[in-house]
């Protein structure tokens, strides 16, 4: 069985299909790539996967369990954590405070003061935020606080990691240096990625497999390279 | 049980709470600050009313202009005094009920008790326009009829005025969000104020009418700020029609819910059906979920 | 047209920007590029009347607007589309581009205005009674465009317009920023996408630690090799 | 010449803020008499000034409690004047016998009074409801009523005074055809009045507070409740009540047990022309008179046998005084000689019509409002 | 800073129980009311000031447990019923938390105000059905035992709350008051800590609310329950700040001292003195007495 595996998502706002019959599956290690048009469902089906949406039907099970109906909370500990597009830093906690409450819940194990101390400064590498450590979150630029956003999900501990356009308002220069860190992370702790980006070049170099969603369907699945090429996909994303 | 005379008590009241609430939603709605000082501004319209007929014999009518100035301009004292500063101060805006629950509390405060020293707190009242009409077998006395008169055309006023006028939607952009009502060319301080202004006026006019009926006290006024808070939150907080709309609903409420059960159970039912309506539908019986 | 000359500008006790000089002619298009925080948004502001000055003047058409509150310089002619969207999230997508035309400027020809919108983003249109809280974050971005054109604008202030949208619709955004270039407007605009941006642009300007570092023509500081190092990932 | 000071503590802030000035103006009143004539007189003849120590209870009993203590052990003061109501009362006994200091009380009324263990506080009122209730239940047997409808708010004062004035009236064969309680803070009366005028009572029993009363007449005006004997509770002797109401309000019955127009009480219309005449209003015919008493009772003892509060006690307790109200004699804490009355507005004035012996007027069937 | 900060609360809390050796009744008054104020204050700090969740109806908790002891004074030795006050009060808490807490903002102002009134109006009629008008209590311990009692819990609280900001536990609750959205996605149990921490600021209110009762010895719904407890708990909570645990002590301390002074020198003029001074303290010292204590402390 896949490490995450989504079978039959569907999702209905009132009368709008946000997500018809998403089926996909993540291997562990495995950075997968969400693609698709603006309102194509993405950040839906990450609420869903995450537990903060309840499905119309279908159902997400991740590492042989379940998570439909349990908590975000609940699925947070048992290692999948999300970022939001729309960012959601504890704006008036310092960006090191955000990180230690992430570091104390986020595994659902007690860590000792100094293996939080320890997970804290490593996420803060990881996205080169230390230098602002001790700033509050609501000082930072919106995109220091997507950083934070992903410092914040890897402070859980999560194995699963989904990332929803953290690198949008990142200039190229900055996306390359992005890129290289999650490359590094996929490396050095086995972690597994679900990504959502419209900065293309960052979601092709980065993707193992990517799937394309339009209008809540998938409309395309494959290696990058096949989806540079899809006829379909090129019509409504690329235009 | 459907006779005309509950209707017409049922509308009596509700059409002075829809006029309460009614200011005290402009005021939140705006500048989002808790105004625990509101049902004190009706006590400065009764007394108001009060002096004016005992001193000057200026009927209530006219009071009722007199009433929303001086009500009017204590709203723009304190705007301009106070809530400018605070909302303008990123670190008070930033806990911006916690500080105005606080800041209104000693206002009201203030006010109870300069009210209290000027006038005494003995209890006032004046007879005006007590005269019973029969109509249709549904008796009303004169005063209770022109209290509903006035509170509804004010209400509806309010409600028109803002619906066609392009002030009105300059206030509902600075209701949905500030920020985004600044970007577009809202002189937000001018609405701030004027919106303040009219919250305390309406509040002044409720007083006049109140005090027709009612005894005049310095302490007469948190029943007041409760009722209000209870019609607004019905209705959710900031949506000003709906809130005009919970009021009626409360007066009906409150006149069919004795009539049917006991008067007894006046409070129990009121607050039951607001702590009922936020635990079940927080945002109000009569808004539409938002996610923001 | 628009004219900064030693521009200051502090959140509390940090200083932010430090005498920043630009211009911006009229009929042109103005790019701001820099690193994050090098204080694109700041400057957005500053101009817009959100953020007040603590030092250096803001001329537009010649007129001192350094204290003019913000819904002056919107009735003026000058009009923010700001980074992160800000709509209004309760009410309807028509709603939100009626609020848009809500300076006395704009008033008069609004209904046009709307179409024109519409025109331009089918999106909305099929959206028009959807709240503007519930859409997609691309789509929300699409919506804060239109509300800024609503406002008739003769000098549009984009912030970061293309944040969150897919490459079809950024397409479409530069697009539209050239149309507009081309149909009269003058346009500032702050902008990751720094290639495009630059190609597009009449005159850069790049902000690093909020100092103007290097300015001029777009085309210039796309073959600057500083600029192709650290802004363009090359 | 050194004062002589009294303590008290009065709500000046909070939900008995209102019945505040019906209590601290006798009192003012009395300060400004007994100064004039050169003091509070004590048994050697001496007289000393008269000053007053107050604080604001803010309606709150705990309040009231830490303010005596501090009357009596910080301010030392020499005599003490009661607070406003029976909770305060009730709370203050204990106080006052651990320090063993006597206080006359006032503007209380309960049957639990009785079981304050006696000794240093005594209550001048024959307004108790057990009393109360029977003697009304008389009363409008007397007057040939045979149906009542009763509206009780739900404060303590109101809810006793019913629990003892319906077996009174199941004694004297009056049907009670409504009985209603309802909440302090009504706003709206219609639906009860409704009930209450289709049920067409020979009487209307409205145990009121002072904001409800207003809102009694005002609505029983409104619905034309016909019955002949109105009631209401407390309010009516407030001189606020006529005012509002004016004519309307004419033959409503209330409690109380004094009235200016008593001759035989020749210091009552005195106390009413200098009340009048000091503060532009009538004093309440309740509140206002039983807390001039008080002080009355205080005054005499203290002429007695001066200032020692063992010796006071003892006076207080066994003496008899000569007050607005008539002669008054403590047995245990209750006034065992004024009897207990009601009042009625007639002609905006308040007449006592309730009991014969001391009636000033006669009772009238209210015409209409 | 921190270790002075102990060394004065401890020389506090000794005065005040020893004040019976010494003090007068009247002192003896004052502090049983500054102890009740602290008590209360740091209570309410521990749900409103780590999460935000703004109570204005915490004189619910002390109007049970006043309640609840009332009832049972009598039948029960006195410290029993001041538990079972305590326990009434968490028990109300914990059953009511659960939908209580799913508002927050201006709503969960409102409506704990609300819940409280609603509870004081059920309990009326309860009072009004069984027959009583305001319930005497005979036999109560005597004052400086109370205060004792009530010292003790104002210790209690403090160190609760101090235990409560400095754990994991708070940490969870900071998080909660910034963004219960994020809180919930790393893996805080939103839920389930909100309904502890409201538990929490209840268990000690309703055996003040006891204490109270039998200090005062007489109930009665409408007071037992009274809204400006409400008020003034959060008056003095935020005048003390809420940053620190330190903040609702000076709150309460500041606030009583501040109206015993007005009260004997301005008695006509100490409401609006009061009301003036809670403004400007808003405006100008926004961070409360705690704020300015610490000021002050680095600026020395
Ligand atoms: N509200 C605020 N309070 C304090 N500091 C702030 C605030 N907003 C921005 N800053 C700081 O001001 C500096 C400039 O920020 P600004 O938002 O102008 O940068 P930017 O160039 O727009 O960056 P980005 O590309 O990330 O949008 C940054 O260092 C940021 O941390
Ligand atoms: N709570 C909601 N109620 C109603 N409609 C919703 C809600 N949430 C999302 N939608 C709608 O569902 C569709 C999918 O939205 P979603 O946010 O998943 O898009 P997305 O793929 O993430 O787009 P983007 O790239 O712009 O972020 C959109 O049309 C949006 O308007
Ligand atoms: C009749 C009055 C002396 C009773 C008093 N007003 C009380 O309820 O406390
Ligand atoms: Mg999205
Ligand atoms: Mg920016």
């Amino acid at each position: 069985m896949a490490f995450l595996d989504i079978t039959g998502v569907s999702k209905r706002f009132g009368g709008l299909m946000a997500l018809s019959d998403v089926s996909l599956q993540v291997e562990k290690g495995e950075i997968f790539g969400l693609m698709g048009a603006n309102g194509a469902g993405k950040t839906t089906l990450f609420s869903v996967i995450a537990g903060h949406v309840a499905p119309s039907a279908g159902e997400v099970v991740f590492n042989g369990t379940r998570l439909t109906g349990l908590s975000p909370s609940r699925i947070c500990r048992l290692g999948l954590c999300r970022t939001f597009q729309i960012v959601r830093p504890f704006a008036g906690l310092t960006v090191a405070e955000n990180l230690r409450v992430a570091a104390l819940y986020g595994s659902g194990r007690k860590l000792s003061a100094v293996e939080i101390a320890r997970v804290v400064d490593a996420a803060l590498e990881a996205v080169d935020l230390s230098d602002r450590r001790h700033l509050d979150a609501a000082q930072l630029t919106l995109s220091g606080q997507k950083r934070l956003e992903i410092a914040r999900a890897l402070a859980t501990g999560a194995q699963l990691v989904m990332l929803d356009e953290v690198m949008a308002g990142l200039n190229p220069t900055e996306v390359s240096a992005m890129l290289a860190t999650l490359e590094r992370l996929r490396g050095d702790h086995r972690l597994t990625f679900v990504i959502v980006e419209h900065v293309i070049g960052a979601l092709m170099t980065l993707s193992d497999r990517i799937l394309v969603l339009d209008h809540g369907e998938c409309i395309a699945f494959g290696t990058p390279e096949e989806i540079g090429n899809h006829d379909r996909v090129a019509e409504v994303y690329f235009g | 049980m459907l006779s005309g005379q509950l209707l017409f008590a049922a509308l009596v009241s509700g059409s002075l709470y829809a006029l309460v609430a009614l200011g005290l939603n402009l005021v939140y709605g705006t500048l989002r600050l808790l105004n625990i000082a509101h049902g004190d501004l009706v006590m400065i319209g009764a007394y108001t009313a009060f002096w004016a007929i005992s001193l000057l014999a200026i009927p209530p009518v006219v009071s009722l202009v007199i009433a929303a100035a001086l009500c009017a301009l204590l709203g723009w004292a304190v705007y301009a005094g106070l809530f400018r500063r605070m909302l303008a101060r990123p670190d008070l805006a930033k806990r911006v009920e916690a500080n105005s629950l606080i800041l209104f509390y000693g206002i009201s405060v203030i006010l109870q008790n300069l009210a209290a020293l000027a006038f005494t707190s003995t209890s006032r009242g004046y007879q005006y326009l007590d005269t019973v009409i029969t109509w249709q077998c549904v008796s009303m006395t004169g005063n209770r009829l022109l209290s509903l008169g006035v509170a509804a055309a004010v209400c509806f006023g309010t409600l028109l005025f803002l619906r066609f006028h392009l002030f009105g939607w300059s206030l509902r952009a600075v209701i949905q969000r500030r920020e985004a009502a600044q970007v577009v060319g809202v002189n937000l301080n001018r609405v701030q104020m004027l919106t303040i202004c009219a919250g305390f006026a309406v509040a002044g006019v409720a007083g006049v009418l109140v005090s027709m009926t009612e005894q005049i006290t310095p302490f007469m006024g948190f029943p007041f700020t409760i009722v209000a808070f209870v019609v607004i939150i019905i209705g959710g907080l900031g949506n000003i029609g709906a809130g005009v709309l919970a009021g009626f609903c409360l007066g009906l409420v409150e006149t069919y819910g004795i009539a049917l059960t006991s008067p007894g159970y006046r409070s129990i039912l009121i607050y039951g059906l607001f702590v009922g309506v936020l635990l079940l539908r927080p945002e109000g019986i009569f808004t539409k979920a938002v996610r923001s | 047209m628009l004219s900064v000359t030693g521009l200051r500008a502090a959140y509390g006790p940090v200083q932010v920007l430090f005498d920043v000089d630009f211009d911006v002619a009229a009929g042109s298009v103005t790019t701001l590029i820099g690193a994050n925080g090098a204080g694109k948004t700041t400057i957005m502001k500053s101009v817009a009347g959100l953020v007040s000055a603590t030092g250096g003047t803001i001329r537009f058409e010649g007129r001192d607007i350094t204290r003019t509150a913000s819904h002056d310089r919107v009735d003026a002619g000058l009009c923010l589309i700001p980074e992160g969207r800000l709509v209004f999230p309760g009410m309807t997508v028509e709603q939100n581009l009626r609020l848009g035309a809500i300076a006395p400027r704009a008033r008069a020809g609004h209904s046009g205005m709307l179409q024109e919108v519409f025109r331009r983003f089918p999106r909305l249109e099929e959206r028009r009674a959807q709240q503007a809280g519930l859409m997609s974050g691309g789509e929300q971005q699409m919506l804060a465009l239109g509300r800024g054109l609503m406002a008739r604008p003769r000098l549009i202030l984009m912030d970061e317009p293309t944040l969150g949208l897919a490459p079809v619709m950024v397409k479409q955004v530069f697009e539209t920023i050239e149309e507009l270039r081309t149909a009269g407007f003058t346009i500032l605009l702050a902008e990751q996408n720094a290639r495009v941006a630059l190609e597009l642009a009449d005159r850069a300007y790049l902000l690093e630690n909020g100092r103007v570092a290097l300015s001029g023509p777009g085309s210039d500081l796309l073959g600057s090799p500083e600029v192709r190092r650290a802004y363009l990932g090359m | 010449q050194d004062p002589i000071t009294i303590g008290y503590s009065i709500a000046r802030t909070g939900i008995y803020a209102a019945a505040a000035p019906s209590q601290e103006n006798p009192y003012k009143l009395w300060q400004t008499q007994v100064n004039a004539e050169g003091g509070l007189e004590l048994p050697d003849g001496v007289r000393r000034p008269v000053e007053f120590v107050s604080y604001d209870d803010q309606s709150n009993p705990a309040n009231t409690v830490r303010i005596y203590e501090k009357l009596i052990t910080q301010d030392e003061v020499d005599l003490l004047a009661a607070p406003w109501g029976t909770p305060m009362h009730l709370a203050l006994a204990p106080v006052l016998q651990r320090f063993k200091m006597p206080m006359v009380g006032n503007t209380a009324a309960s049957v639990q009074l009785r079981n304050v263990a006696p000794g240093y506080i005594w209550f001048p009122t024959s307004a108790i409801p057990d009393t109360m209730g029977a003697e009304l239940a008389k009363m409008m047997q007397a007057e040939g009523v045979q149906s009542v409808a009763l509206l009780a708010n739900e404060l303590p004062y109101s809810q006793e005074f019913r629990s003892f004035l319906i077996p009174a009236l199941e004694e004297a064969g009056i049907e009670v055809m409504v009985d209603e309680s309802y909440p302090p803070d009504i706003k709206d009366m219609t639906s009860m009045l409704v009930e209450v005028r289709d049920a067409a009572p020979d009487a209307v029993v409205a145990m009121t507070y002072p904001s409800d009363a207003f809102l009694f007449a005002g609505q029983a005006k409104e619905l034309g409740i016909e019955a002949p004997f109105v009631m209401s509770l407390i309010g009516p002797t407030i001189d606020a009540y006529r005012k509002a109401n004016g004519t309307a309000v004419n033959g409503v019955v209330s409690s109380a047990h004094w009235s200016p127009e008593a001759v035989d009480w020749p210091k009552g219309q005195a106390f009413f022309d200098a009340y009048v005449e000091a503060f532009g209003e009538e004093p309440d015919a309740l509140d206002s008179a039983l807390a001039y008493m008080s002080l009355e009772i205080l005054q005499q003892a203290v002429a007695e046998v001066g200032l020692d509060p063992e010796a006071l006690r003892e006076e207080i307790a066994s003496g008899t005084f000569d007050t607005i109200n008539g002669e008054v004699r403590f047995d245990g804490v209750q006034n065992v000689v004024t009897p207990t009355g009601f009042v009625q507005i007639q002609d905006g004035k308040i007449e006592l019509v309730w009991p014969e012996a001391v009636k000033t007027a006669d009772y009238a069937p209210k015409q209409g409002w | 800073m921190r270790g002075a900060g102990m060394i004065l609360g401890v020389a506090l809390a000794v005065f005040g129980a020893a004040v019976p050796a010494f003090g007068s009744p009247y002192l003896m008054g004052v502090v049983f009311q500054v102890a009740m104020w602290i008590a209360l204050a740091q209570s309410w700090s521990m749900l409103s000031a780590t999460t935000g969740y703004l109570s204005l109806g915490h004189a619910v908790f002390y109007g049970v447990g006043a309640y609840v002891c009332v009832l049972l004074t009598g039948t029960i030795p006195f410290e029993l019923a001041l538990l079972a006050a305590a326990a009434a009060a968490a028990l109300f808490a914990a059953l009511v938390g659960m939908p209580v807490l799913r508002v927050r903002g201006p709503y969960f102002v409102i409506l704990t105000y609300g819940l409280s009134e609603l509870v004081r109006h059920v309990v009326m009629r309860i009072e009004s059905a069984l027959g009583s008008f305001g319930r005497m209590i005979f036999d109560v311990p005597a004052t400086e035992v109370l205060l004792w009692w009530m010292v003790g819990l104002a210790v209690l609280a403090t160190l609760g709350a101090y235990a409560i900001r400095h754990s994991r536990f708070g940490a969870g609750l900071a998080a909660i008051r910034e963004d219960e959205v994020a809180a919930e996605t790393v893996g805080v149990p939103v839920t389930r800590l909100k309904l502890l921490a409201f538990i929490a600021s209840a268990a000690i209110p309703g055996a003040v609310g006891g204490l109270a009762l039998l200090r005062t010895s007489y109930f009665e719904p409408a007071q037992a329950f009274d809204p400006v407890i409400s008020f003034t708990i959060v008056t003095m909570a935020l005048v003390g700040g809420t940053e620190t645990v330190r903040g609702p002590i000076l709150g309460a301390v500041g606030f009583a001292l501040l109206s015993e002074l007005l009260w004997s020198s301005l008695p006509q003029l100490y409401m609006i003195v009061l009301g003036v001074t809670l403004i400007a303290f808003i405006l100008f010292v926004p961070r409360g007495l705690s704020g300015l204590v610490g000021r002050i402390g680095r600026a020395g």
